[in-house]
C-alpha cells in the first residue's frame, strides 16, 4: 500500500514536472550534447577556456547546494576552493612523490583539506546554533584567513605568486599509466566529472532528502521538532559542499598548473556568489550557466573595451536583479509572466 | 610609558577608523538586514568629496559638511531607485550592490582618473601627549569619532527618528502595526548610513591612499565589526570596533601583522560562537 | 513497556524568565492514550509549559520523565524520536513543498510499541487531505493547514501529541471537524491540547487541568471544571 | 571579430597622431604601410582595472607610443604591427584567460606587458607550454629562467646591490624595512640584508604588511626605537601611498629610500615623495636626446601632465627590442627571435640596452635619484648599464 502509494505519487509529480521541464531539458540535453562534441569543432582556446568554465561552474554548484538549500550563505567559499587547489599543489610539488601516486593523493588531499576545514569550523558554530548572517560573515572571515595564510605562509604556499609546477592528472591502475595532457581528454573527464556531480546532486535533492533540507530552510525549528537532527543536516551539507568546491579547485590546478592566493580569497569568494545568483539559486543547472555567461559577458566586453567594462558588467547585474530575479534559469518562466502581461495590457 | 602611550593612542586610532566606517554600515546592515556590498563606495565617495573640494579651493571642513549630505543624496537616491524594490530578496541585493559597487567605482576612476587623489589634512604636525609625540590629525580623529559616537547615540536614543528606527530594528511588522512609516524609515535610514560612511570618508582621506577601489578595504573588516560588536546599536559598533581594533593593535606590537590580522579574525569567530548575538545584543 | 507507570510524568515543573515566574511547580502525569485539555487564561503560561514538554524550552528546575525515560534538556530532535510530537500554534508548515512533502519529510520511521509506522496515504486519508495532497502547502487555507500540521505530527508516530490552540483561527464547523479528527485520528495515541475554544473541549469530553498565573489551580473532568467556582471565576467567568 | 576592428582602426588613428607629432619628422618616409597580407602581432596585456590601473595605463600608453612609431617608420621588415590590449584585472584568472585568448584564438606572436609577479606566473602557465614569447616589463625578483620568458625590468643586482653601497657610504649603514607581505619585497628584503651585510651595514628590522592595512603607526614606534639611518620602504601599490602619508604625519626622520618609487607617485603626491631616494632604471629627468625626444613624443600623444616610469620605458623598450630581434631573425617564429633578442642593441631612453642571452634579461641601467618638489626625479648617481644575474640560470 504504502509502496505503491509512493511510486503513485512520485509518476504523478514527475508527470506535473515534466509537463513544465520538458522544454527544459530538452535544453539542457542539447547544451549537453554540443559541450560533449566541443573538442571536434572548437580551437584550444575554447577547450581549455570552457574547461575552465565547467570547473568554476561546479565550485557555483557547490555554493548552491549549500546556498541554494539550505538558505545559508557562505561568503567564503573560494576558501575551500582554495584548500582544494592548494591541497593539490602542495602535495604534488612538495613532497616529492611519484607523479601518479601523487596526482591522486593531491586530489583527496586537497578535497580532503576542504572538507576537514568545513567540519571543523561547521562542526564549531553549525551545532551551536549559529545561523543567518552571522554564518555568511565567519565564512568571510575564513577567507581572508585562508588568504592571509597564503600569502605570508611563503615556505609551504609560495607566498604572493603561489606555487608553480602542478603536474596535469595522472592516473595509475595495476602498473597502467594514463596522464590527462591531452586537452581533449582532459576536457572531457571534467565534463564528465561535472555532469555526474550534477547528477547524484539533482537526484538526491529532488527526493526526499532535498524536501528535508527544504523544510529546515523555511523553519528550522519545526523540522527538528518533527525529529530531524537540523544541526546535522546543515553540517553534512557544510561539508559536501566543501568538499565539491575542493575538488573543483584542485583540478583547476592541475589545469592550470599552478596555485596563486588569489584562488583563495574574497574577490573569488564574491564571484562565485554571483555566478550562482546570476544563473538562479538552486536550480543546480543555473550555476553552470551564470558561470558561463558571467565569464562570457566579461571575456567579449573586456576585449571590446579594456577600460570599461566593469562598468558594463555592474549594469548587467542590476538589470539581472530587476528583469529576471531568480536569474537566468527562469528566463522561459519570465518571458511567459512578461508575454502574459503584454497579452493583457493589449 | 611612552610606548605605551603610543600603544594605546594606535590603537585609539585604528578603533576609531573601524567605528567611523562601521557605524553606517551597523545601521543599514543592523536595521534592514540588508548586505550593502556598495557601503565601502560611500567611504570612496566621502573621501573624493574632499578631494574635489580642495582642488577647487575649499577647505577641508566644507568637505566635512558637504560630504554627509552628498553621501546622503547617494543613499537616499539607491535606496529609492534599487533597494526599495528588493528588501524581500536578499540575494537580489547582494547582485545589485555588488553591481553598483563595480558602476560606482569605475565611475569615480573615469571622472577623477587612475591616479591617487591629492587630499591634505587640516592641521599637521604632532603634539606632545605624556612624554610622547603624536600626530595632531590622528588626536583629532579620535576626537571626531567620539563626537560622532555620541551624536549616533543621541540621535538613536532621543529623537523620534531614533525611537522609530530602534522599534523597526526590534519588530518590522509590530513597528507598521504601529503606525510607523517603515518605508520612510527605511530610505532615511540608508542615507543616514549612508551619510555617516561618507563623514568617514572624509576623516579618513588623509590617512590613507585615495583611489576609487579605497572603500573595499573596509567592507569585510566593517561586516566582522557589526557581527562581533552586536547587530543593531551604536554600542555594539564601538565594543566590535574595541575589540577587533585593541587586540590588533596590541598583536601587533609582538607578532607580524599578518598573523594578528589572522589571529584578529579567528578570535571573531570564536566570540561569534559563544556570543551569537554579538558582544552588545540589540 | 513499562505498565502502571505514566507515559508522562512532569515533576514539579518551574520555568522562569529573568525575575518573572512564568511556571511554577506544576506536575502533571498522562497516560497511554489519555486525552488532556489545558486551560486557562491568557498568559496563564500554557503554551510555556507546552515548550517545556516538548523541549523548546529547558525548565529551570523540576524534571519530565518520558516513557520511563528522563527527557528533561534533551535535544528536540531526539525528544521528537522518542515520540512526543507537537503542533504548534502558529500553523507551521513547509509553504514551499507539498502537502504529501510534507508529512513525507515528517516521517522519521520509528514506530513505537511493535505497531507498523503510519504512512502518508493513511495519515492522508485520516485527516482527510488526500484531495489536496499535491497542492503546495503554503496555498492552503487556515484550517487545512492546521489539519496538514496534525497529520506531520502523527507521521512521526508519537506516543504523545501536544496541541498548542488547535483550532485558534478556525470557524465552529472547522472546530469541530478538528475535534472529531482527533478522536478518530490519535485514538490510540495519548494527547495533551492547550486550548480556549470551550466548545472544543466540551466536544472533546477530556481529562482538563487549569493552569492560570503559572500554577495548577485545579483538575478533573471538564463536567466537573465547568462547575468548578474558582475556576469560573478565573477563567470561564471572564468569557 | 569586433576586437579586431576597433584595435586596426585604433592603430590607423595612432599612425595619424604619430604623424602630427613633430617628434615623429626624422623618421623622414611617410608611413606607408605596404598592403601586407601579413601583420606582426602583439598582444598587450597587463593590468588596466582595479587597483593598478594607473600603472598599466601609463605602460599601455609606452607600448603604443612604440608600436605607433614602428609603424610610422614602416613596420617591422615592412610589416605592419597589429596590437591587441586585453585587461588581466590582476587576478590569476583574468591574466590566464587573456594569455590563452592572446596565444590561442588571436595567435599573436609576442605578449608584452604585465606588474605583478602573480601575473606573469598566470601569464607563464600558458606560454611556456604553448612556446610564445612573453616579454615582462616590471622590476620583480628576478627569478625566473625560462627560454620562452623575457625581462626587461631591473632585478635586484641591478637595483638594490649599487643602491646599497652607495647609501652606506653616503647616508649610512643601519636601515629598517618595510614592504607589502609578498614576494617581491621579501625576496629583495633578503638581497638589501646581504647587500648591507657586504658593505658593513646593519638591518635593523623587517616588517611586512597584508594589502590593505589601514594603520602603520605601530611599525613607526619601532622604527623610533630602533633609530635607523635609513628606511628602506617596499609596500606596494595604492598602500605605498598611505605607509608614506602616516610616515610623513609622524614626522620620522630616518632617510627614505625605496625601489618601487616613481613618477606615477611622485607626481601625484609630490609633497609625500620629496627627498626620498629610489632607483630604477629610467627616470624623466635623464638627459639624454633619446629620452627628450621619447617625452616629448608621450607627451605630445597623451598629454604633457602625464608622468612616464620605468615600467612604462621597459614596455617601450621592450617592443623596440622584439622589432629589432624579428628584423634580425628575419622571421617571427619565435625558436629564432629568441636567440636574436640577444644579438641586438637598442638606443633606449634610458640608455643603452641590450638582452643577456644566458638569462634573457635586459642589461638595464641603475639610476639612483632623489624626487624634487615639482615630482621630477634628480639624479644622484647613474650606475650605468648593469649584467642582470640570475643565479643558477644559463639558457
Amino acid at each position: 500500500m504504502s509502496a505503491q502509494d509512493q511510486i503513485s505519487a512520485a509518476a504523478r509529480a514527475t508527470a506535473r514536472d515534466a509537463t513544465f521541464a520538458r522544454p527544459k531539458f530538452v535544453l539542457i540535453a542539447a547544451g549537453w550534447l554540443v559541450l560533449a562534441s566541443l573538442p571536434f569543432w572548437a580551437g584550444a582556446y575554447n577547450i581549455a577556456t570552457i574547461r575552465d568554465v565547467l570547473l568554476f561552474g561546479l565550485f557555483a554548484l557547490s555554493l548552491d547546494f549549500l546556498w541554494g538549500r539550505t538558505g545559508i550563505l557562505s561568503f567564503g567559499h573560494a576558501a575551500f576552493f582554495g584548500l582544494g587547489a592548494y591541497g593539490m599543489a602542495i602535495v604534488t610539488i612538495k613532497l616529492g612523490l611519484d607523479p601518479a601516486s601523487a596526482s591522486l593523493l593531491g586530489l583527496l588531499g586537497g578535497t580532503g583539506l576542504a572538507m576537514l576545514a568545513a567540519l571543523v569550523v561547521g562542526y564549531f558554530l553549525i551545532f551551536s546554533g549559529v545561523r543567518g548572517t552571522y554564518l555568511t560573515i565567519v565564512t568571510l572571515a575564513l577567507t581572508v584567513i585562508a588568504q592571509h595564510i597564503a600569502i605570508g605562509w611563503s615556505e609551504v604556499t609560495g607566498g604572493d605568486s603561489g606555487l608553480i609546477g602542478v603536474p596535469p592528472l595522472t592516473f595509475e591502475l595495476f602498473g597502467w599509466r594514463y596522464a590527462l595532457s591531452d586537452p581533449s581528454q582532459f576536457y572531457w573527464f571534467v565534463l564528465l566529472l561535472a555532469s555526474i556531480i550534477l547528477l547524484v546532486l539533482w537526484r538526491v535533492l529532488s527526493g526526499r532528502y532535498g524536501h528535508i533540507l527544504t523544510a529546515i530552510e523555511d523553519n528550522e525549528l519545526r523540522a527538528r521538532t518533527i525529529g530531524h537532527h537540523t544541526d546535522r543536516h546543515l553540517l553534512t551539507v557544510f561539508v559536501v559542499s566543501a568538499g565539491i568546491a575542493g575538488l573543483a579547485g584542485a583540478i583547476y590546478a592541475t589545469g592550470t598548473g599552478f596555485v596563486a592566493p588569489d584562488m583563495i580569497g574574497l574577490m573569488l569568494s564574491t564571484e562565485v556568489i554571483m555566478w550562482v545568483a546570476v544563473g538562479g539559486r538552486g536550480t543546480l543547472v543555473g550555476p553552470f550557466i551564470g558561470a558561463f555567461v558571467v565569464w562570457w559577458l566579461q571575456q567579449k566586453i573586456s576585449s571590446i573595451d579594456t577600460k570599461l567594462w566593469p562598468m558594463f558588467i555592474g549594469l548587467f547585474f542590476i538589470a539581472m536583479v530587476f528583469l529576471f530575479p531568480n536569474g537566468v534559469m527562469s528566463l522561459g518562466e519570465r518571458g511567459r509572466q512578461l508575454r502574459a502581461r503584454l497579452w493583457r495590457r493589449a | 610609558m611612552e610606548q605605551g602611550v603610543t600603544l594605546i593612542l594606535n590603537s585609539l586610532t585604528l578603533i576609531s577608523i573601524l567605528v567611523l566606517v562601521s557605524l553606517g554600515l551597523a545601521i543599514i546592515f543592523g536595521l534592514m538586514n540588508v548586505i550593502n556590498l556598495a557601503h565601502g563606495e560611500f567611504v570612496t565617495i566621502g573621501a573624493y568629496t574632499l578631494a574635489l573640494t580642495q582642488a577647487m579651493g575649499g577647505n577641508y571642513w566644507v568637505a566635512l559638511v558637504m560630504a554627509p549630505l552628498i553621501g546622503a543624496m547617494f543613499g537616499l537616491l539607491i535606496e529609492k531607485g534599487m533597494i526599495r524594490y528588493l528588501y524581500e530578496k536578499p540575494t537580489s541585493i547582494i547582485l545589485a550592490t555588488w553591481g553598483l559597487g563595480m558602476v560606482l567605482q569605475q565611475g569615480l576612476q573615469l571622472v577623477f582618473g587612475a591616479a591617487p587623489q591629492r587630499v591634505s589634512s587640516p592641521i599637521s604636525g604632532a603634539v606632545d601627549i605624556l612624554g610622547a609625540s603624536y600626530p595632531a590629525y590622528r588626536l583629532m580623529l579620535i576626537g571626531f569619532s567620539i563626537l560622532i559616537i555620541l551624536a549616533c547615540y543621541a540621535l538613536l536614543r532621543f529623537t523620534r527618528f531614533g525611537l522609530d528606527i530602534r522599534a523597526v530594528i526590534q519588530d518590522r511588522s509590530m513597528a507598521s502595526a504601529l503606525g510607523i512609516d517603515t518605508e520612510r524609515v527605511n530610505a532615511r535610514a540608508f542615507a543616514l548610513g549612508a551619510a555617516l560612511a561618507a563623514i568617514a570618508g572624509v576623516l579618513i582621506a588623509p590617512l590613507t591612499v585615495v583611489i576609487a577601489q579605497m572603500g573595499i578595504n573596509y567592507l569585510a573588516r566593517s561586516f566582522f565589526v557589526v557581527i562581533v560588536g552586536g547587530i543593531g546599536g551604536v554600542g555594539g559598533v564601538v565594543a566590535g570596533s574595541t575589540l577587533v581594533g585593541g587586540l590588533e593593535g596590541f598583536m601587533n606590537y609582538h607578532l607580524p601583522v599578518t598573523v594578528s590580522q589572522a589571529l584578529v579574525l579567528v578570535a571573531a569567530i570564536v566570540i561569534v560562537r559563544f556570543r551569537p548575538r554579538g558582544l552588545v545584543p540589540a | 513497556m513499562t505498565t502502571g507507570t505514566p507515559l508522562l510524568d512532569a515533576r514539579a515543573l518551574q520555568r522562569r524568565f529573568g525575575g518573572l515566574t512564568a511556571i511554577r511547580d506544576v506536575s502533571l502525569t498522562v497516560e497511554r492514550q489519555e486525552t488532556k485539555c489545558i486551560i486557562g487564561p491568557n498568559g496563564a503560561g500554557k503554551s510555556t509549559f507546552l515548550n517545556l514538554l516538548c523541549g523548546t524550552l529547558r525548565p529551570t528546575a523540576g524534571q519530565i520523565v518520558f516513557d520511563g525515560i528522563d527527557v528533561t534538556g534533551m535535544p528536540l530532535h531526539r525528544i521528537a524520536r522518542i515520540g512526543i510530537a507537537r503542533k504548534f500554534q502558529v500553523p507551521s508548515v513547509f509553504g514551499r513543498l507539498t502537502v504529501r512533502q510534507n508529512l513525507s519529510v515528517a516521517e522519521i520511521g520509528t514506530a513505537h510499541d511493535g505497531k507498523a509506522p503510519n504512512t502518508v496515504a493513511e495519515i492522508l486519508h485520516k485527516l482527510d487531505l488526500t484531495e489536496i495532497a499535491d497542492r503546495s502547502a503554503g496555498d492552503l487555507a487556515h484550517g487545512q493547514k492546521q489539519w496538514l500540521e496534525i497529520g506531520m505530527a502523527m507521521m512521526t508516530n508519537p506516543k504523545l501529541l501536544l496541541l498548542d490552540e488547535p483550532t485558534a483561527g478556525m470557524t465552529v464547523e472547522e472546530s469541530l471537524k478538528t475535534a472529531e479528527l482527533l478522536r478518530t485520528a490519535c485514538a490510540d495515541i495519548a494527547v495533551i491540547a492547550i486550548e480556549h475554544d470551550m466548545r472544543f473541549v466540551r466536544a472533546l469530553d477530556c481529562h482538563t487541568v487549569v493552569l492560570h498565573q503559572g500554577a495548577l489551580i485545579a483538575e478533573g473532568p471538564f463536567a466537573d471544571i465547568e462547575a468548578n467556582p474558582m475556576v469560573r471565576d478565573v477563567y470561564l467567568g471572564r468569557q | 571579430m569586433s576586437t579586431k576592428f576597433i584595435t586596426r582602426r585604433t592603430t590607423l588613428k595612432g599612425i595619424g597622431t604619430g604623424l602630427a607629432a613633430g617628434g615623429l619628422a626624422m623618421t623622414g618616409f611617410p608611413a606607408i604601410v605596404k598592403a601586407q597580407s601579413e601583420t606582426v602581432k602583439i598582444g598587450f596585456l597587463t593590468a588596466l582595472t582595479g587597483l593598478e590601473t594607473i600603472l598599466g595605463e601609463t605602460q599601455l600608453n609606452c607600448f603604443k607610443l612604440a608600436v605607433e612609431e614602428i609603424n610610422a617608420a614602416g613596420g617591422i621588415d615592412g610589416r605592419e604591427v597589429e596590437f591587441l590590449v586585453e585587461d588581466d584585472q590582476t587576478t590569476t584568472k583574468g591574466t590566464i584567460d587573456k594569455a590563452r585568448k592572446l596565444a590561442f584564438q588571436d595567435e599573436v606572436d609576442a605578449i608584452i606587458g604585465m606588474i605583478a609577479s602573480l601575473e606573469h606566473v598566470a601569464a607563464r602557465s600558458v606560454t611556456t607550454p604553448a612556446k610564445k614569447l612573453l616579454m615582462y616589463t616590471t622590476y620583480y625578483e628576478g627569478e625566473v629562467c625560462e627560454r620562452y620568458f623575457a625581462a626587461t625590468g631591473q632585478v635586484p643586482n641591478q637595483q638594490i646591490v649599487p643602491t646599497t653601497k652607495w647609501l652606506t657610504e653616503n647616508v649610512g649603514k643601519s636601515v629598517y624595512i618595510l614592504g607589502s607581505d609578498y614576494i617581491w619585497p621579501r625576496r629583495s628584503a633578503e638581497a638589501i640584508k646581504n647587500a648591507f651585510e657586504a658593505n658593513g651595514g646593519k638591518v635593523l628590522g623587517a616588517e611586512f604588511f597584508p594589502f590593505g592595512t589601514q594603520d602603520f603607526g605601530p611599525a613607526f614606534d619601532r622604527i623610533r626605537a630602533a633609530k635607523p639611518d635609513l628606511v628602506w620602504m617596499m609596500v606596494a601599490g595604492a598602500d605605498g601611498v598611505t605607509v608614506l602619508k602616516q610616515y610623513r604625519s609622524f614626522g620620522l626622520e630616518p632617510q627614505l629610500v625605496g625601489n618601487a618609487w616613481d613618477e606615477i607617485y611622485s607626481f601625484a603626491h609630490p609633497d609625500l615623495a620629496e627627498g626620498t631616494i629610489s632607483n630604477q632604471a629610467y627616470f624623466m629627468g635623464i638627459d639624454t636626446p633619446e629620452n627628450k625626444r621619447f617625452i616629448e613624443a608621450y607627451r605630445a600623444r597623451f598629454g604633457a601632465d602625464k608622468p612616464i616610469n620605468a615600467i612604462g620605458e621597459a614596455a617601450y623598450d621592450a617592443t623596440y627590442l622584439y622589432k629589432l630581434a624579428v628584423e634580425k631573425a628575419g622571421s617571427t617564429d619565435v625558436e629564432k627571435v629568441i636567440p636574436a633578442l640577444s644579438q641586438v642593441e637598442f638606443a633606449a631612453p634610458q640608455g643603452r640596452v641590450n638582452m643577456s642571452a644566458i638569462n634573457n634579461h635586459m642589461r638595464c641601467n641603475s639610476i639612483l635619484a632623489r624626487a624634487k618638489a615639482d615630482g621630477m626625479w634628480e639624479t644622484i648617481e647613474n650606475f650605468g648599464q648593469i649584467d642582470p644575474d640570475i643565479p643558477g640560470c644559463s639558457l
